[in-house]
């Protein structure tokens, strides 16, 4: 069999293979090597899809050998090779700091069910990221979900928090889930097909239905509601704060970048931006809602003493630049949506391992509980400054690139005051990083705290490698944006 | 009008259940009710799809032999998914619940919020010291 | 339920007929209704009033956790393995055309195996998480009740 | 000519069974206490549910549905009585009173019992 | 004659169902969830009939095996507030694990 | 007169429906709360069958009946039966969202394909390839099946992996433990709870 006419399906099959081959596995060492040769096994499938389809093609694979609209397709093209290349390439780099952050966090007789919890999590946001069916996208968004809920509950061995985040981002999870599939149904009562690709062919002539709209809104209700867009966001700080550090990477760094991607697909493919009704829905409620949710989730973040929350309502933040260079719907609008996407899964990749180290060494990740840390711990908090200044978005770190698009964005529409709301945002982040910064390195250690060693090597390493992944791709992104452009041209370009 | 009333009453009907489940879900402040309003919610939108797959005058999707008419395959085997995800959904947050029960001595919205701030009050107290 | 002798009786004499009626489910989904996850859940429901009426420790002893925990990831991986099968014989994954001598003969196969999947799958997790529910107690409160 | 015969039989112990369910189901409504809220429930789920399901095994004539129809009515005769029964008795253990009977001889009847 | 019988089975639906939602203890509540049981099991039936899709006697099948679990459960909850064991004695903590 | 008796069928089942969906609202005790969820899972399997939907009605009432009610009482045992439903709060927001999205259906509604209209798109497209194909291609009787297992079988392996992750879930959830873990916890909890 040819690996390379396969590589769409085994992307996603052979996680979802591993994970029931997981829970049988003896031991603790056992199940995290399997996921960790898992992930490096879909790390390579993406980049060879990525390789594949960066030329500005796109992939189709047909599952059971049926036809599309008849049978399920996986349709990979720039977007999703991009996001299916973040969430490897997160997943690749978490598992081997995953061993002992794991092994410290979740009770030694759970490993095995945990690993499998993870790897299907991995599962359903590839699943989700490669499919070409609107409906598929709803069974692998629920497993990773589901997957989900359970992997944030399992943090409530360290804090009881865990469980109550858990049980709203589940509620507010299935509730979203279940708005995405009446968007869907509407879509397939009016047209009736599944396939996104052949649902986007369809629906232009019915642009004026009603139902189309509709169906319109409860897409974008249900996937604001997974994606935390303000003001649907309330299930995420507590979810992200209580989670095992390992997953609260893994979920910050991609889960919310793949339902951003649902909705990039959604809008852009399915539906087109062309559309009458819109244009508008962009403009007058995801717009503003985007500047909220930047300026609000940055306020907030600045209250927070939990280090983990102050980044989870950074996340929040962050959302919003995402949302706002959609909802701008122009090409370097779109670039710096698609460019954030990837550029923040690598900061927060690296800001919450870094916390998950703090967390392994003291137990705690308050601003009073890092004071002095950082001449204890060099080397992670430096890692961790790099992901501060990436997340401000100073010049030479990816964060500046993302936004750098944002404001041309906005100064090319001529919305001056916007550019200056994106300006202010990155201000408040300054704030935020800064109290960290002072804290870490400026304040003195408390007297009743023993000296702790820095992270160990083999968490280092990959907190490294993403923190000189955010400088490497600030100053060379030749690579993002050059996929960030065939993604904008397949969107704006054939988009009609 | 009244060909509109008899062309949808079935989907005013569904869109009322769905707005009663999506109620309760939101407004419930028990954690074990909120997971049965959410499960109604999730069973009117299976009755959305499987009314949008009836046919006037069809049979269910099974071949007879002879040529019939028949109603719509495929949201049935959307819904069969649907299913089996809303009880997976209801397994799990029954599980969490009672854990939180168990954690919390409570199941109340209002015992675990107050809980929680009970919680972030005294890590704040220890971080003061 | 030590005391509940008609229960007792009405119950064994129901759990075979359960059982068969789930393999019924299972085998007849292709010409009637039903399939691998409705006869799943039916075993399981044997097994739940089994697990009832009897005790979950004697439920225990029938279906021990350790099977069980073979039991439950041994669908998934059969429907995996399946779909991986069609890629092994030349096809596309899930793929049923080729695992069989022609292509209907292929599709029957391939329905057959993936129904049992999901029936092992679904009737194991539900078992398992009526046990797990029933086997935790807690310290009766009575001013709960 | 059989088929007339059929429907007239069928008819007769379907309309039958339904009379019985209705009845059975309004003493389920009106009757005054638990107690005697089981007789009623009882006639709705024997005797009525029998007789319309037998109406509808000779509707069917020899064929599948009867064996499923009969397999059905064996069930219902056998699960509808027990759980009938476990429910009196879970509702006497737990100590629920009858409402029309005095206090004093429900006394009696504990202690006779246990 | 089919009609009359839904109609019937319609009317008894809605009488057991009052009797369900009214209460007022738990059992009579039990009681009239339980005869639903039968009486959607008999409405499916003759459903099957006004279709002539008789085959769909295989749903009613289901409930009549097993539409008795879920009033076993609610007995095992009330007499040992635990579904999974056999006598109260076990439920005593000292027994437990 | 048959098919205008389904549709009495129909319309009876779904009121009742409502208003089980309208007690689920009023009622405040839990175990009402589950039966009454069972009542209304009976009641939407009853309705599946009247839309010729009776694969997914025997799984709803294989589920309903067999799994769900266990399961919230297994719930309510290990909780407890009595909701203090606390005052409710923010019915304001709440009523918001929920006639939000009853009107947005609504609104949809007017440019629907009436109920039961042959010529929705949804019988023209794709699904009569299903139908022919069922029987040239798979030779299932059962459309059902042969869409479900085979034409769109991978969201079966979906749906499967779905349920599996709900066991492996209440496993890690609620899985037993040994008895040194369980000390383990406890002394942990017991130093935390202190501090």
């Amino acid at each position: 069999m040819a690996f390379l006419d396969h590589v769409a399906i085994l992307q996603v099959a052979v996680p979802l293979l591993a994970a029931p081959l997981c829970v049988m596995l003896p031991g603790r060492h056992l199940p995290w090597a399997l996921t960790l040769a898992v992930s490096w096994f879909t790390l390579v499938c993406s980049i060879v899809l990525l390789a594949e389809v960066s030329a500005g093609g796109s992939i189709a694979y047909h599952l059971g050998n049926w036809p599309p609209p008849i049978g399920i397709e996986y349709r990979v093209d720039a977007i999703n090779a991009l996001v299916l290349l973040v969430v490897s390439g997160i997943s690749a780099v978490a598992l081997p700091y995953a061993r002992r952050s794991v092994e410290h966090e979740i009770e030694p007789d759970r490993h095995g069910l945990f690993y499998t919890a993870y790897l299907l999590c991995l599962t359903g946001l590839l699943g989700v990221t490669i499919t070409g069916d609107a409906f598929n996208i709803f069974v692998f968004l629920e497993i990773s979900s589901l997957s989900t809920y359970v992997l944030v509950a399992a943090g409530a061995r360290l804090d009881r928090r865990a469980l109550s985040a858990a049980y709203t981002y589940l509620v507010l999870g299935t509730v979203g889930a279940t708005f995405f599939v009446l968007g869907v149904g509407l879509l397939y009562m009016v047209t009736g097909t599944l396939n996104i690709a052949d649902l986007a062919e369809r629906l232009p002539p019915l642009a004026e239905s009603r139902v189309v709209q509709a169906a319109f809104a409860f897409v974008v209700a249900g996937m604001g509601l997974k994606l935390a867009m303000f003001p649907l966001h309330t299930w995420l700080p507590n979810a992200y704060a209580y989670a095992p550090s390992l997953v609260t990477v893994f979920l910050a760094a991609t889960a919310t970048k793949v339902s951003v991607y649902v909705l990039l697909r959604f809008v852009y493919t399915v539906f087109g931006h062309e559309f009458a009704f819109i244009e508008p829905v962009l403009a007058w409620l995801v717009l503003p809602l985007a500047v909220i949710a930047m300026l609000a989730g940055s306020v907030v973040a600045i209250h927070q003493d939990n280090l983990k929350r102050m980044f989870a309502w950074s996340s929040i933040a962050q959302i919003g630049y995402m949302m706002l260079g959609l909802a701008l719907a122009s090409a370097s609008g779109l670039t710096a949506t698609v460019l954030h996407l990837f550029n923040h899964a690598l900061m927060k990749g690296a800001l919450f391992m870094a916390l998950g180290g703090v967390m392994l060494r003291i137990g705690a990740v308050s601003l009073a509980s890092v004071r002095g840390l950082a001449s204890e711990m060099p080397w992670t908090f430096a890692a961790l400054v790099i992901g501060g200044l990436s997340l401000i978005g100073v010049p030479g770190t990816v964060g500046f690139v993302s936004k750098w698009y944002l404001i041309l964005a906005a100064i090319e529409k001529g919305w001056w005051l916007l550019a200056l709301l994106i300006v202010a945002a990155s201000l408040l982040a300054v704030i935020y990083v800064w109290k960290l910064v002072e804290a870490a390195y400026l304040q003195p250690a408390p007297q009743d705290r023993e000296r702790v060693r820095d992270m160990p090597p083999d968490m280092l390493i990959p907190l490294w490698v993403l923190a000189l992944a955010n400088i490497w791709f600030g100053i060379d992104a030749g690579l993002t944006t050059s996929v960030a452009g065939t993604v904008v041209n397949a969107f704006l370009g054939g988009g009609s | 009008m009244p060909e509109a009333i008899t062309e949808h009453y079935n989907y005013w009907l569904v869109i009322f259940l769905l707005m009663a489940g999506l109620f309760v879900t939101i407004t419930s402040g028990n954690l074990v009710k909120k997971i049965v309003g959410l499960n109604v919610f999730q069973t009117a939108v299976f009755l959305f799809y499987i009314s949008l797959a009836k046919l006037e005058g069809g049979t269910a999707p099974i071949l007879t032999g002879e040529p019939e008419r028949f109603s719509n395959p495929l949201p049935h085997v959307l819904i069969l998914t649907a299913i089996v995800v809303g009880v997976a959904t209801t397994a799990l947050g029954l599980a969490l619940v009672v854990r939180i029960r168990e954690t919390y001595g409570s199941i109340e919205e209002a015992g675990l919020q107050e809980a929680d701030r009970q919680d972030e009050l005294r890590a704040a107290a220890e971080q003061g010291r | 339920m030590r005391h509940h002798l008609v229960l007792r009786v009405v119950s064994k004499l129901l759990i075979p007929f359960m059982l068969l009626f789930a393999l019924y489910v299972q085998f007849h989904g292709d010409f009637g209704p039903g399939g691998g996850f409705q006869a799943g859940v039916i075993f399981a429901a044997a097994f739940i009033l089994y697990a009832l009426v009897f005790g979950i420790d004697h439920a225990r002893e029938v279906l021990p956790e350790h099977v069980l925990r073979y039991l439950v990831p041994a669908g998934l991986a059969l429907y995996t393995l399946t779909g991986f099968a069609g890629i092994a014989l030349g096809g596309k994954y899930l793929d049923y055309d080729v695992l069989g001598s022609t292509p209907t003969a292929g599709q029957h196969l391939g329905i057959l195996l993936v129904e049992f999947g999901v029936g092992v799958t679904v009737s194991a997790v539900m078992v398992s998480v009526f046990f797990t529910f029933a086997g935790r107690t807690r310290d009766v409160d009575e001013e709960d009740w | 000519m059989i088929e007339l015969v059929q429907d007239i039989v069928s008819g007769t112990l379907l309309l039958a069974g339904a009379a019985f369910v209705l009845i059975g189901t309004l003493g389920l409504l009106r009757l005054p206490d638990f107690y005697a809220r089981l007789h009623g429930a009882g006639i709705t789920d024997t005797l009525g549910a029998e007789l319309m399901l037998i109406g509808m095994m000779v509707q069917a004539g020899f064929s599948l549905v009867t064996v499923k129809l009969l397999l059905i009515s064996l069930f219902v005769f056998f699960t509808s009585p027990t759980a009938t029964h476990a429910l009196a008795n879970a509702a006497r253990v737990t100590g629920l009173r009858p409402a029309l009977v005095p206090e004093d001889d429900i006394e009696t009847m504990r202690t006779r019992d246990d | 004659m089919w009609t009359a019988a839904a109609i019937a089975l319609l009317v008894a639906m809605v009488m057991a169902l009052t009797r369900a939602f009214l209460g007022p203890s738990l059992f009579d509540r039990v009681l009239a969830i339980n005869s639903f049981g039968t009486k959607i099991l008999l409405l499916i039936g003759v459903l099957g009939f006004l279709t002539e899709r008789p085959e769909f006697m295989d749903i009613a099948l289901l409930y009549a095996l097993v539409n008795f679990i879920g009033t076993i459960a609610v007995l095992k909850f009330f007499r040992y507030r635990n579904l999974g064991l056999s006598s109260p004695a076990a439920a005593r903590p000292e027994n437990r694990k | 007169m048959a098919p205008d008796m389904v549709t009495v069928i129909d319309l009876v089942l779904l009121a009742l429906l409502c208003a089980a969906a309208v007690a689920l609202i009023l009622v405040r005790q839990l175990f009402a709360v589950a039966i009454l969820a069972g009542a209304f899972s009976m009641l939407s399997a009853g309705l599946l069958v009247t839309l010729d939907a009776v694969d997914v009605a025997f799984t709803e009432a294989a589920v309903g009946a067999g799994v769900s009610t266990v399961l919230l009482l297994g719930t309510l045992a290990l909780t407890q039966r009595r909701s203090e439903e606390s005052r409710r709060r923010g019915t304001g927001p709440a009523l918001l969202a929920v006639v939000l999205t009853g009107g947005a259906l609504v609104y949809a509604t007017t440019d629907m394909p009436g109920f039961g209209d042959p010529e929705a798109p949804g019988f023209r497209h794709v699904v009569p390839e299903y139908i022919v194909g069922s029987e040239t291609d798979i030779g299932v009787p059962n459309i059902v099946t042969s869409v479900l297992a085979s034409y769109r079988g991978y969201d079966t392996l979906g749906e499967v992996a779905v349920i599996f992750t709900a066991g492996i879930g209440v496993l890690l959830l609620l899985g037993r433990r040994r008895e040194d873990e369980i000390q383990d916890e406890a002394r942990r909890s017991g130093s935390g709870d202190e501090g």
